[in-house]
C-alpha cells in the first residue's frame, strides 16, 4: 500500500519502487559515490555529466545531463564541456565548472582510465581547465583513446561546497608535479593524492546534496528513500514524490516482488521460465527486453592438455548444444550464441556485416568432434574418448556455485558431453571471487568466463586476448607474460595465423582497438572475431538479453523494447522525460 | 550442614570464581581468535577481482567497475602473516577490528554494531518466545505422556527439532509472503517511515520481524519442548512431587514445584542460546533477507572481507563465551544447592 | 479430641504389569483401633507402601485400588473421596511420613516456605500460628525451629529431614498418621530419637498411628499392635508383644528368629530361606508363604487360608492351631 | 596380616561458592586384622567407618599413618607395586545392587577377575568356567540359576552373595564388609553373616566388618573384635562380646542403647543412656582440645571440656580382657536389652 | 546352617553363556523392544528403506541418468513420480541416487562425532585432574567456535568432494557437545559401586572403560549416534543449499538450491515437485530416526529389554 492515492494523479506523485541491481544497500555507508557501495544511486541522487547511451558499437554516444553539451577537438585530444546553466544542487546553489573541476580531483585520487597519474596512460587527461562558471576544457594525453570522451562525461560530479574541503590547497599543484615532474618529487606528490583515497572513501557529509532528481532521505538496511529535488533542472519531467530503492540478497526476493506487482522497475536478474510467465500475470507487469554487451562462454586453459590443441576445443564446440543450453541455464535473459566470435551477435552484426555469416557456425555435429578428436590424436575406447597416450580424459567444467545458472549450463554441457563418450563433470567452487581466483591461478581446465563487454571494441577483445591470455598494458606499454604465469590462465598462443591477414599478434591488435580510427577498428575487429572464431579460446554460450522488468499499474511510458537508454537506471529514464504517472483507472 | 560464612569472605569466593571465569574466558577468546585469524588469511581469492566480476556480471560497464573497485587495493592486508597477527593482536587490546573492505572506510565495529541491533532483535525475541512455548507444551506433553496428545506433542518436539531452519523459513516466505502476500518478503523495516518511537515505525519493526521471529520460533521450540518434557517426567518421578500431594497441597502449587525444578537446568541453555545469538541465524537472515550478524558474515565471506570476517567471527565467539561465564554463574545463583556449596 | 479410628475391609490393589494386573495388597482386613500405634512389617515388596498408600487412596498408576474400603472416623470412606474432598483430607485428616522422607521436600524452597504453601493449600486463616506450631513441633522434636524453618532440604540431615517430615503431617492437627519407614537409612541413634520422638507425640495429640517398616525391632519399639504382610496379605495380626512373644504364623517366626540379637545363643538365629516374593512369582493360588514355609501341608498348595481371629489375635494359617510334624524342614537345612 | 597405625585423613570439601572446608573423617586410628580373624567397626553415620574401610582397600588415599599388609609398610612401595597388595582386600559395598553392573550377566562378572586371576597364576582359560561356579557354590547360591542372569533378576541376597563371590576371585586375605547387610531383607540378614563366618573358618580370609548395627557384628564370630568409632575416633575397643556385655564409655553405651528392644521378648536395659541432642558434624569443630564427646555426654565433667582422652593411655587395657577406651569416667551401666526369659 | 554346600561338586551341566548366547538373546531382545510399539516398526522400515537407498540406489540406475530435452521441470506423472529437473532428469532418480552421499556423510559424522566425543570424554572424566582440565578446555573451545560460519570459510578452502571428508570436518567440529555429557557421566558412574568393585578387583583400565563404563552409557551414545546422524544430514544439505559445496545434480543440498534458486520453487508451483522431492526425503529419515531413538533406552537396558 504505497502508492500515491492522492489527488496527484495527472501531474505525478505517489512512491516509485525500484531496485538497484549493482548495488547492494548498506545503511553504514557514506552518502558518497566514491564510496563503491555509498548511499548515492545512479540517476536518482548521483548524477555524472551525461548518461551513456546503449549502441552496440560506438562508445561514445551520450544522453546530456548535467553537461548540456560538448565539444571535441577533431583530433580527439580536447573536450570543451558546456555544463547547463540551470543546474543546480539539492540546496539551491548552483553547478558549476569548480563543481567539476573538484570532482574531477577527487577521481585522481581514486584512479581510472581518464584520471590516471600516469600521464603515458592510455586515455589519461593532461590537463583541466575552467574556462567559465559553466565550460571546462579537459584535454588529452599523449596516448590517446578512442574512449576518452566516454570516459569523461561518465565523470560523477559532487558538490564543491561540500567535498571541496576534502582536496588539500595545493592540490592542482601537486596533480602536476605528480604528472609532469621527475623522480622523488614526482613519486611523493603521487602517493599524496592516491595517499588521501582512504579519506575520499570514508568520507561522510552526513546529509545529501544532489545534483538528481532526488535527494535520499533516509537508508536503512532494507531500503533507500529519496524524495524530489526541487531545484532540479528538469523538475517537471519528473513524476514520482519518492522513490524507494529496496534492497535484495538473492534473485528470488526480486521475483516475488514482481509476482506481488511491489516494484515498479526491476533491473535485470536471471529468470526461470515459470516465474517469467507468473510475472507476466501479474496486474500491469511488462516485460522490455533490449541488448546487453554480455555473452557467456566455455573458457579453455589452453596450458593444460589436451586444450592446447585447437582440434579438442573445436570438437568440444561441435559437441555442445547452445540452444539446449540457454533454454537450461537462462531461457528468458538469453539467446544462444549464433557462433563464436567473442562480440555479442547484435554488435557483431553491426562490426561484422556480412562478415558474420563467415564464420564457422559451430552447429552441434556428433561427426565432425569424432574427426576433430581423432585429428588431435585423441583415442576411441569402449565408447569413451582417452588421450593420445591412452590415459582417461575426464573433462571438468568449473563454476561459481553462487550462479544457478551457470551451474545448470555446465551441468547441460557436461550431460552432452558424456552422451557422446566425453567424461565430463562439473565443479563448484565456494564463491565468485574464489573462482576468479583459481581461474586466475590456472588452476582449472575449463570454466565459464564473461565476453563480449561492448560498446568500446577494445573492451570487447580484451576479455580474450587481454590480461587474462597473458597480455598486460602497463603505462602505455604492452607485453606479453608466459602461460600461468601473472594471471595468464588462458594460455594462447602469442602469435596466430590469421589466414588472409597472415600471422598475427591478437593482443597487440586488441590494444591497438584503444585508439585506432573508426575504420581500422572495423578492420582488426573483424581479424580478431576471425581469430576467435578459429582458434576457440573460449565456446560462446548464449548471448545475454537484458531484460527489465516494469509495472505500468502506477506508472506508464517505460522506454520500450531495444530502447538507448534502457541499461540505465529509471532515474535517468525519468531525467529523459520518461515515466508518467499512470492515469486512474486506466492499466 | 550450613555453615555462616562471613559476607565478606563470600564476596571474595565469588569475585574468586568470577575472575577465573573470566581468564579462562580470555585465553578461550584468545585461542579462537587467532585460529580464526589463521584460517582467515589463508582462504583463497582476490576479492578486488570478485568484486570487478560482480560488478560486470550485474551490468556495469568495465569502465565504472574498474573506478569502483581499483581503490579497494588500497585496503588489502599488507606484510607477512606474523607482522600482520601482531597487528592484529595489538589493535584487538584497543578493541579496534579494523577496518572493512567491502565497506571501505567504514569501521568493523561500526558495521558489526548495526548488524548486531538486527540480529539480537528477532533472534533473542525468538528464543524468548520458543522457550516459553516450548516449556509451556513440554509440561503438558509431559503430564500427557501415556495418552494420544502427549504422543503427538513429543512427536511433533522431536519433528521440528530435527526439521531443518532453512526448510521452516522456505515454506514460510513460500506461503505467507509469495502465496498469500500478508508479510514483507524481506528487509527489517519499511524505510518510508522515520526512524523512532512513532507508531508507524514500530509497526513496520513488527512486521518485517514476525516471519524471521516465527521461524526462528518453530525451529527451537522442538529442543525446548523435548528438553522440558524429559526434565518433567524425572521430576515426575522424584519423590517430593508425590510428598507434595500426599500432603494435599493445591493442584497448582504442586504445578509450580514441578516446574520450578523442571526449568531450573533450562536456564543454563537458555543463557547459552541467548549467547549463540550473535552468530544470528545465516539462513534466518539469508532468507528474509534480514540485515545481521549472520548476514554480515556471509557477505564478509564471499567479499573476502578479512576484518570484517575476522571481527564477526570474534564477537560471535565472545558471545558464547560469555554466555557460559553467565550460565555457570546464574546456575550457582539461582540453585540453592549449588550455591551454598553443595555440602549435602 | 477423640482419636480416630480405621478400618481397612477386603482391600486389593494390582498393578498393571507385561503379565496383566497383579495384587500388591490382596483382600486385606485391618483394623486401627483409636489412640493405637499400629505397625507393620513385612519383607521387601510384600505390599507395605501400598497399602499404606491406599489410605490417602493415593495409590500411583500403574496400580489401581480394585476393591475394598478404608472408612476413617469423621471422614467416611476415603477411598470414595475425590477431587477437592480428597485432597482436603490428605494431610488434614490423614498425616503421612513419607518412605523417603530424605527426598520428601522441594529442594528449590525452604521449610518454612513449603510450610506456608501447606498452609495455604488448606485454607489455614492464621499462618503465623501455623509457624509458631511448626517452630514448636520442631522444638519439640529437638531441633532450632527457626533456623530450620529458614533452610533448604540440603542444609538438614537425614535425621532432620525425617523430623521435618513428620512436622509437616502433624502440623494441621491431622489425627491418623501414616509414616512409611521412618527410619530405614539412618542410624542407630538417629533411629531411637525419632522412634521416640514418634512415641512421644502420638500419645501427646492422641493419634492413630500406623507405623511400616521392614525392621521388626523398629516396631517392638513403638507400636501397640503388629501387622505381618506377606505376599500382599496381612497373615498376622495382633499385640506387639503377643505376637512376638508368641508368633503363630511361621513366617513371623521365621521373621522374630532372623533378627540379629545382643544376646543369647547365635545358632538360634538364621534366615528365612529362599527369596522375599515380588509380584511375578507370587503363585496365583493357595498360600503366598508356602514356598519358603517350614511347615507346608498339601492344602497350602491349593488353598489360600482364611484370616481367622482368636483371642485378638488374627492368624492366616493353615497350620496354625494344628500339632507341628508335617515337613520337618529344620532337619533339611 | 594387615595392620593400620596412626591413620588420619582429612577431607577438604571444595564447597562451591565457599570455599574449602575441612573435614576431619579420621584421628589416629590403630588396628589389625589377622588371618581369618574378624575385626567390627560400629559408629553411627559420619563417623569415618567407610573412609577406614576404603583406604583399607587401597581406594582412598590417607594423609598420616602406615598401612601394613604382609610385613610390608605401603608408604615404602610406589603407587603401582602396591597394587598387588591392595588386591589382598576387597571391599563388598554395601548396595548389592549398584555394586554389580546392570549391563553385565553374573557370568561376566565373574569372567573378567577370574581371567585376571588366570593370567597372574598361568592356569588355563577352562579354569576360569570351573572356578566360577565353585565361587558360586561356596558361597551358597546355584551357578546353573545365577552365571547367565543379570543383576536385576536376583533378589538382594542373591546380589550381596555374587558380589562376595566376586571379591573371592582375587582369593583376597581380608574382606572389608561395608554395611554388607544394611540393604538386605531382614529376612536373608543372617544367611550372609553367617557366610562371611564361614569364609573365616573355613577359606580363612579375614572379615573386617563395619556395620551401625552392633548386634550384627556378633555374628561374624563369637572370637571378634570390636572397634567403636565416634568421628573419627576409636572411643572404644575390645572382644565384641565383651564390649556388648560391658560397654564402658558412654557413647558405646548410647549406641548399644538405641538398639529396639523386641518388646514380648526382651525388656530395655535399667540404664540406657540417651545422648544430648542435637548432633550435627560441624558443631564443636572451632574446639581444639578436650574429649570429642563432650557436646553430646550426659555425664561430662570440666575434665572433659579441658583434655583429650586418649584410648588405651586414658582407660585400660583392662588386665583380663583386653579391653580399651577413651573415656575420663568409665562406668558400666546395663543399657542392653534383657531376656525375658532369662 | 543354610550356607554351605558342598564346594567341591559344580553342577554337571555347566549354563550356557557363551558369548554367542548372550548375542542371540541381546538380538531377540532387541526385536522384542521394536515390536512393543508399532512407531518403532515403522521407524526400522524407514531407516531400512533409506539404509537400502544408500546401498543399492545407485545400482538401479545408469550411470548417466537419462534426461528429457523436452521436459525441463515436467509436473509429476506416472513416469516422473516427482518431475523433472532443470535438465529433463527424473527427479525421483536423483534422490535415489544422491541418498547415498547424504548418508554415507551423516554415517561418517555421527561416527566421528560420537566416536571423538565419547573417548574424549571417557578419558576426561575417568582420569580426572589435569587431563581433564586440558580436555575440558578444548570442549569449551570446541563449543566456543561457531560451527556453520566456519564451515562457510573451510568450503572456500577445502573442496568437500568425498561424503568422509565432509564427515571428517562435520565430525571434527561437533564432537564437543557429546564429550561434555559423556564426561559428566562418566564423572558419575565412576563412584558407582561396580566400576569402584572394578578398580578393586585390579581390573585393566580398558577393561573398566570397554566393558563397565561404554555398555552404562550406551543408550546414550546410540541415541546421540542417531541424532547427530540427522544432524549431519542436515548440516551438510544446508551447506549444499548455501551452494558453497562442490556440485552433484543427485545431491539433495543442491537440489533444494537449485529448486529454489533456479526453478523459483518458492515462487511458482513449477519446481516444487523439485523442491519437495528431497524435503520429503529428509523429512522421513528424520521421522524414521526420532521413532527408532524411542526405543534405544529398552534396547540397551537388559532389564527393560527382558521385561
Ligand atoms: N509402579 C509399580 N508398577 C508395578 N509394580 C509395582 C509398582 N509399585 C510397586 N509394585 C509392586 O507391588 C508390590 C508391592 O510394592 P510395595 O512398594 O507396596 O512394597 P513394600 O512392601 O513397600 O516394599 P519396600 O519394603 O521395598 O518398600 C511389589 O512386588 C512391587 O514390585
Ligand atoms: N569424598 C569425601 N569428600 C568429603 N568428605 C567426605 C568424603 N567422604 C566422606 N566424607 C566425610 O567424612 C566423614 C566420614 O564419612 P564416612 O562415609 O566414612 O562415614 P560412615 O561412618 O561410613 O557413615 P555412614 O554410616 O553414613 O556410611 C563424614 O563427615 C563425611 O561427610
Ligand atoms: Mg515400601
Ligand atoms: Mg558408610
Amino acid at each position: 500500500g504505497t502508492t500515491g492515492t492522492t489527488e496527484t494523479a495527472r501531474t505525478g506523485g505517489g512512491v516509485f519502487t525500484t531496485i538497484d541491481g549493482s548495488k547492494q544497500i548498506n545503511a553504514s555507508a557514506p552518502i558518497n559515490p566514491f564510496n563503491p557501495v555509498g548511499s548515492v544511486f545512479s540517476g536518482y541522487n548521483g548524477m555524472a555529466l551525461a548518461w551513456p547511451k546503449n549502441d552496440p558499437t560506438d562508445p561514445n554516444q551520450f544522453y546530456p545531463a548535467i553537461a548540456g553539451s560538448w565539444t571535441t577537438s577533431p583530433d580527439r585530444s580536447q573536450v570543451d564541456i558546456h555544463l547547463r546553466p540551470d543546474a543546480k544542487w539539492s540546496d539551491g546553489v548552483p553547478v558549476t565548472s569548480e563543481d567539476v573541476r573538484v570532482s574531477i580531483g577527487l577521481a585522481y585520487t581514486q584512479g581510472g582510465t581518464a584520471y590516471a597519474l600516469d600521464p603515458k596512460a592510455a586515455g589519461a587527461a593532461a590537463d583541466i581547465q575552467v574556462v567559465d562558471p559553466t565550460t571546462v576544457r579537459i584535454t588529452q594525453g599523449a596516448n590517446r583513446s578512442s574512449t576518452f570522451l566516454a570516459n569523461l562525461l561518465s565523470t560523477v560530479v559532487v558538490p564543491a561546497h561540500v567535498f571541496g574541503k576534502l582536496l588539500p590547497a595545493d592540490f592542482w599543484q601537486l596533480l602536476k608535479t605528480a604528472q609532469h615532474g621527475q623522480g622523488a618529487a614526482a613519486d611523493k606528490a603521487k602517493n599524496t593524492i592516491t595517499g588521501l583515497a582512504e579519506k575520499v572513501i570514508a568520507f561522510d557529509p552526513g546529509h545529501d546534496v544532489s545534483a538528481g532528481p532526488f535527494v535520499l532521505e533516509r537508508v536503512n538496511p532494507g531500503a533507500a528513500l529519496l524524495t524530489r529535488n526541487p531545484y532540479f533542472y528538469d523538475r517537471q519531467k519528473i513524476a514520482p514524490d519518492k522513490v524507494k530503492i529496496l534492497n535484495y540478497t538473492g534473485n528470488e526476493q526480486i521475483w516475488n516482488y514482481l509476482i506481488a506487482g511491489r516494484l515498479d522497475n526491476a533491473p535485470f536478474t536471471s529468470v526461470p521460465t515459470a516465474v517469467m510467465n507468473r510475472i507476466r500475470e501479474a496486474r500491469g507487469s511488462k516485460v522490455i527486453k533490449g541488448y546487453s554487451p554480455v555473452a557467456v562462454s566455455l573458457a579453455f586453459n589452453q596450458a593444460h592438455k589436451p586444450y592446447d590443441n585447437v582440434h579438442v576445443r573445436r570438437a568440444l564446440a561441435y559437441l555442445i548444444d547452445r540452444a539446449q543450453v540457454t533454454r537450461i541455464a537462462s531461457p528468458e535473459g538469453g539467446t544462444p550464441a549464433a557462433t563464436t566470435s567473442g562480440i555479442h551477435a547484435q554488435a557483431a552484426r553491426a562490426w561484422l556485416g556480412s562478415g558474420f555469416d563467415g564464420l564457422e557456425q559451430y552447429r552441434m555435429d556428433p561427426a565432425k568432434a569424432d574427426a576433430e578428436l581423432k585429428a588431435a590424436g585423441m583415442t576411441k575406447r569402449n565408447g569413451r574418448w582417452a588421450m593420445p597416450d591412452g590415459s582417461p580424459w575426464k573433462v571438468r567444467i568449473h563454476v561459481p556455485a553462487s550462479f544457478s545458472d551457470w551451474v545448470a549450463a555446465a551441468k547441460s554441457i557436461s550431460s552432452q558431453l558424456a552422451d557422446h563418450g566425453v567424461d565430463a563433470s562439473v565443479v563448484t567452487a565456494a564463491d565468485y571471487t574464489l573462482y576468479l581466483g583459481e581461474l586466475a591461478d590456472g588452476k582449472y581446465d575449463l570454466g565459464l568466463w564473461l565476453i563480449g563487454l561492448g560498446p568500446s571494441p577494445y573492451n570487447i577483445f580484451q576479455r580474450l586476448f587481454g590480461q587474462a591470455n597473458g597480455w598486460q598494458m602497463f603505462g602505455g606499454r604492452l607485453r606479453h607474460v608466459a602461460p600461468g604465469t601473472e594471471g595468464n590462465w588462458m594460455g594462447g598462443p602469442e602469435k596466430v595465423d590469421a589466414g588472409a591477414a597472415g600471422v598475427v599478434d591478437p593482443g597487440e591488435l586488441t590494444g591497438k582497438l584503444n585508439y585506432a580510427s573508426q575504420d581500422e577498428q572495423k578492420r582488426i575487429v573483424g581479424i580478431l572475431a576471425k581469430v576467435a572464431n578459429e582458434q576457440l579460446p573460449v565456446v560462446q554460450l548464449w548471448d545475454y538479453v537484458n531484460t527489465q522488468f516494469v509495472n505500468t499499474s502506477r506508472y506508464t511510458a517505460f522506454p520500450p523494447d531495444d530502447d538507448q537508454a534502457l541499461r540505465l537506471s529509471s532515474g535517468v529514464w525519468m531525467q529523459l522525460g520518461m515515466i508518467r504517472k499512470a492515469e486512474k483507472g486506466r492499466v | 550442614m550450613t555453615q555462616t560464612v562471613p559476607g565478606r569472605h563470600r564476596a571474595a569466593a565469588i569475585a574468586r570464581k568470577v575472575a577465573g571465569h573470566v581468564v579462562r574466558g580470555l585465553v578461550m577468546i584468545w585461542a579462537v581468535a587467532t585460529i580464526s585469524f589463521v584460517i582467515i588469511r589463508e582462504i583463497p581469492g582476490n576479492p578486488v577481482l570478485g568484486q570487478y566480476e560482480s560488478l560486470i556480471q550485474k551490468g556495469m560497464s568495465p569502465e565504472q567497475a574498474e573506478r569502483a573497485t581499483a581503490v579497494l587495493y588500497g585496503f588489502l592486508p599488507t606484510g607477512s602473516l606474523w607482522q600482520q597477527y601482531v597487528g592484529y593482536l595489538g589493535s584487538l587490546l584497543h578493541f579496534d577490528l579494523g577496518r572493512s573492505l567491502s565497506t571501505p572506510g567504514v569501521e568493523v565495529t561500526t558495521l558489526i554494531g548495526h548488524a548486531a541491533r538486527w540480529t539480537v532483535l528477532p533472534v533473542l525475541a525468538g528464543t524468548l518466545l520458543s522457550f516459553l512455548l516450548g516449556v509451556t507444551m513440554g509440561v503438558y506433553a509431559a503430564i500427557k505422556r501415556s495418552g494420544r496428545l502427549g504422543d503427538a506433542l513429543a512427536l511433533s518436539g522431536s519433528l521440528l527439532h530435527g526439521v531443518p531452519v532453512y526448510v521452516i523459513g522456505l515454506l514460510l516466505t513460500a506461503i505467507f509472503a509469495t502465496l498469500w502476500p500478508i508479510m514483507p518478503s524481506g528487509g527489517p523495516v519499511d524505510v518510508e517511515f522515520v526512524p523512532g518511537l512513532n507508531p508507524g515505525y514500530i509497526g513496520s519493526l513488527v512486521h518485517h520481524a514476525v516471519l524471521p521471529v516465527v521461524t526462528y520460533t518453530l525451529a527451537s521450540y522442538g529442543g525446548w519442548i523435548l528438553a522440558m518434557k524429559s526434565n518433567v517426567v524425572a521430576v515426575l518421578g522424584d519423590d517430593f512431587i508425590l510428598a507434595a500431594e500426599l500432603r494435599g497441597l493445591r493442584r497448582g502449587i504442586v504445578f509450580r514445584y514441578l516446574a520450578r525444578n523442571a526449568i531450573l537446568p533450562l536456564f543454563t541453555i537458555l543463557a547459552l542460546s541467548i549467547g549463540m545469538l550473535f552468530g544470528g541465524s545465516i539462513f534466518i537472515e539469508q532468507i528474509f533477507n534480514y540485515p545481521g550478524l549472520g548476514l554480515l558474515l556471509v557477505n564478509s565471506i564471499s567479499s573476502r572481507d578479512y576484518a570484517l570476517m575476522g571481527g564477526t567471527f570474534l564477537v560471535i565467539t565472545v558471545g558464547i563465551v560469555v554466555a557460559n561465564i553467565v550460565a555457570d554463574l546464574l546456575y550457582t545463583v539461582i540453585d540453592p544447592r549449588v550455591r551454598s556449596g553443595g555440602a549435602a | 479430641m477423640e482419636a480416630p479410628g480405621v478400618r481397612i475391609r477386603d482391600l486389593t490393589v494390582v498393578y498393571k504389569t507385561p503379565a496383566g494386573e497383579l495384587p500388591a495388597v490382596r483382600g486385606v482386613d485391618l483394623t486401627l483401633a483409636p489412640g493405637t500405634i499400629t505397625g507393620v512389617v513385612g519383607e521387601s515388596g510384600s505390599g507395605k507402601s501400598t497399602l499404606a498408600f491406599s489410605l490417602l487412596n493415593a495409590v500411583q498408576p500403574p496400580g489401581r485400588i480394585a476393591a475394598g474400603s478404608v472408612e476413617i472416623d469423621g471422614l467416611g470412606d476415603v477411598l470414595a473421596l475425590r477431587g477437592e474432598d480428597l485432597r482436603r483430607a490428605r494431610g488434614r485428616e490423614v498425616g503421612y511420613v513419607f518412605q523417603a522422607a530424605q527426598n520428601s521436600l522441594n529442594p528449590l524452597k525452604t521449610i518454612g516456605k513449603q510450610l506456608l504453601d501447606l498452609g495455604r493449600s488448606h485454607d489455614v486463616e492464621d499462618l503465623r500460628a501455623l509457624v509458631r506450631d511448626a517452630r514448636d513441633l520442631l522444638a519439640r522434636m529437638g531441633m532450632d525451629g527457626a533456623r530450620v524453618l529458614d533452610s533448604y532440604q540440603h542444609e538438614l540431615s537425614g535425621g532432620m529431614r525425617q523430623r521435618v517430615g513428620i512436622m509437616l503431617a502433624l502440623v494441621l492437627n491431622a489425627k491418623v498418621v501414616v509414616l512409611d519407614e521412618p527410619t530405614t537409612a539412618l542410624d542407630m541413634i538417629t533411629q531411637a530419637t525419632i522412634l521416640r520422638i514418634i512415641r512421644e507425640v502420638h500419645e501427646e495429640r492422641a493419634l492413630t498411628t500406623l507405623v511400616i517398616t521392614h525392621d521388626v525391632g523398629a516396631v517392638a519399639e513403638v507400636a501397640d499392635d503388629l501387622a505381618v504382610m506377606y505376599g500382599g496379605r496381612v497373615v498376622e495380626h495382633g499385640p506387639v508383644t503377643e505376637v512376638l512373644g508368641d508368633a503363630r504364623h511361621p513366617y513371623t517366626r521365621g521373621l522374630i528368629r532372623a533378627i540379629p540379637r545382643l544376646t543369647g545363643d547365635l545358632s538360634l538365629a538364621r534366615a528365612l530361606p529362599g527369596r522375599p516374593p515380588t509380584l511375578g512369582t507370587l503363585p496365583a493360588q493357595g498360600c503366598v508363604f508356602r514356598e519358603r514355609c517350614e511347615r507346608r501341608m498339601d492344602v497350602c498348595e491349593t488353598d489360600d487360608p482364611a484370616a481367622v481371629t482368636r483371642d485378638g489375635r488374627t492368624v492366616a494359617c493353615h497350620a496354625t492351631g494344628r500339632p507341628l510334624e508335617l515337613v520337618g524342614r529344620e532337619e533339611l537345612v | 596380616m594387615i595392620t593400620g597405625t596412626g591413620i588420619s585423613k582429612t577431607f577438604r570439601q571444595r564447597g562451591g561458592v565457599l570455599g574449602a572446608r575441612e573435614v576431619p573423617a579420621l584421628r589416629d586410628v590403630d588396628f589389625a586384622v589377622e588371618r581369618g580373624g574378624a575385626v567390627s567397626f560400629i559408629g553411627e553415620s559420619g563417623s569415618g567407618k567407610t573412609t577406614l574401610g576404603r583406604i583399607i582397600a587401597g581406594l582412598e588415599t590417607h594423609d598420616a599413618g602406615e598401612i601394613v599388609i604382609d610385613g610390608v609398610p605401603m608408604s615404602s612401595l610406589s603407587h603401582r607395586r602396591r597394587q598387588p597388595y591392595f588386591r589382598r582386600v576387597q571391599l563388598i559395598h554395601q548396595d548389592p545392587y549398584s555394586a554389580l553392573n546392570p549391563t553385565r550377566t553374573v557370568h561376566q562378572a565373574l569372567e573378567a577377575p577370574l581371567a585376571l586371576r588366570a593370567r597372574q597364576t598361568g592356569r588355563p582359560r577352562s579354569w576360569i568356567d570351573s572356578r566360577a561356579q565353585e565361587l558360586l557354590s561356596m558361597v551358597g547360591i546355584d551357578p546353573g540359576y545365577v552365571l547367565p542372569r543379570y543383576p536385576h533378576q536376583l533378589s538382594g541376597g542373591m546380589r550381596q552373595r555374587v558380589v562376595i563371590a566376586r571379591a573371592l576371585t582375587m582369593d583376597p586375605e581380608v574382606l572389608v564388609a561395608d554395611e554388607a547387610v544394611s540393604m538386605i531383607d531382614v529376612s536373608l540378614r543372617l544367611g550372609i553373616l553367617a557366610l562371611l563366618k564361614d569364609l573365616r573358618e573355613r577359606v580363612g580370609v579375614g572379615v573386617l566388618f563395619i556395620t551401625h548395627d552392633i548386634a550384627t557384628a556378633r555374628y561374624i564370630g563369637d572370637d571378634g573384635e570390636l572397634y567403636v568409632l565416634y568421628r573419627g575416633q576409636v572411643v572404644e575397643r575390645g572382644a565384641t562380646e565383651k564390649i556388648i556385655a560391658d560397654p564402658v564409655h558412654p557413647y558405646t553405651q548410647s549406641l548399644l542403647s538405641a538398639i529396639p528392644v523386641l518388646h514380648g521378648l526382651e525388656r530395655p536395659g535399667a540404664e540406657r543412656v540417651v545422648p544430648k541432642e542435637p548432633r550435627g558434624e560441624s558443631q564443636g569443630e572451632g574446639r581444639t582440645g578436650g574429649c570429642l564427646f563432650v557436646p553430646r555426654c550426659p555425664f561430662s565433667t570440666e575434665r572433659c571440656e579441658r583434655e583429650t582422652p586418649v584410648l588405651g593411655r586414658d582407660g585400660g587395657p583392662d588386665q583380663e580382657t583386653e579391653q580399651e577406651h577413651a573415656c575420663f569416667h568409665p562406668r558400666r551401666r546395663s543399657v542392653i536389652p534383657v531376656g525375658v526369659g532369662e | 546352617m543354610t550356607v554351605i554346600v558342598d564346594p567341591a561338586g559344580p553342577p554337571a551341566a555347566p549354563p550356557e553363556t557363551t558369548r554367542a548366547t548372550l548375542r542371540r538373546n541381546f538380538w531377540r531382545g532387541v526385536w522384542r523392544v521394536l515390536r512393543r510399539k508399532p512407531s518403532r516398526m515403522a521407524g526400522v522400515v524407514i531407516v531400512a528403506l533409506f539404509a537400502l537407498m544408500g546401498v543399492a540406489g545407485p545400482l538401479l540406475y545408469p550411470a548417466q541418468l537419462p534426461r528429457d530435452d523436452n521436459a525441463l521441470y515436467a509436473p509429476p506423472s506416472l513416469a516422473h513420480p516427482f518431475g523433472t529437473d532443470f535438465e529433463g532428469t527424473d527427479v525421483l532418480a536423483l534422490v535415489i541416487t544422491g541418498a547415498r552421499y547424504v548418508l554415507l556423510t551423516g554415517l561418517a559424522t555421527a561416527v566421528i562425532t560420537v566416536a571423538l566425543g565419547t573417548a574424549i570424554g571417557l578419558f576426561a572424566g575417568f582420569h580426572r585432574g589435569r587431563w581433564d582440565t586440558v580436555l575440558m578446555r578444548l570442549t569449551d573451545m570446541n563449543l566456543a567456535i561457531p560451527g556453520l560460519p566456519l564451515l562457510l570459510v573451510l568450503s572456500t578452502v577445502w573442496k568437500f568432494e568425498s561424503p568422509l571428508e565432509m564427515g571428517l570436518v562435520l565430525g571434527v567440529l561437533g564432537w564437543g557437545g557429546i564429550a561434555r555429557a559423556v564426561r559428566s557421566q562418566t564423572l558419575s558412574l565412576r563412584e558407582r559401586g561396580f566400576i569402584e568393585a572394578a578398580r578393586g578387583l585390579g581390573l585393566p583400565t580398558r577393561h573398566i572403560i570397554g566393558r563397565e563404563l561404554l555398555p552404562s552409557m550406551a543408550p546414550y551414545i546410540a541415541m546421540n549416534m542417531l541424532i547427530a546422524v540427522t544432524g549431519a544430514v542436515y548440516a551438510q544439505v544446508g551447506l549444499f543449499f548455501l551452494g558453497v559445496l562442490p556440485f552433484e545434480s543427485n545431491n539433495w543440498g543442491v537440489m533444494l538450491n537449485l529448486a529454489v534458486f533456479n526453478g523459483g520453487a518458492l515462487t511458482t508451483p513449477a519446481a516444487l515437485p523439485y523442491l519437495m522431492a528431497p524435503l520429503i526425503a529428509i523429512l522421513l529419515l528424520t521421522l524414521g530416526i526420532v521413532l527408532i531413538v524411542d526405543a534405544m533406552d529398552e534396547i540397551f537396558n537388559p532389564r527393560l529389554r527382558e521385561e
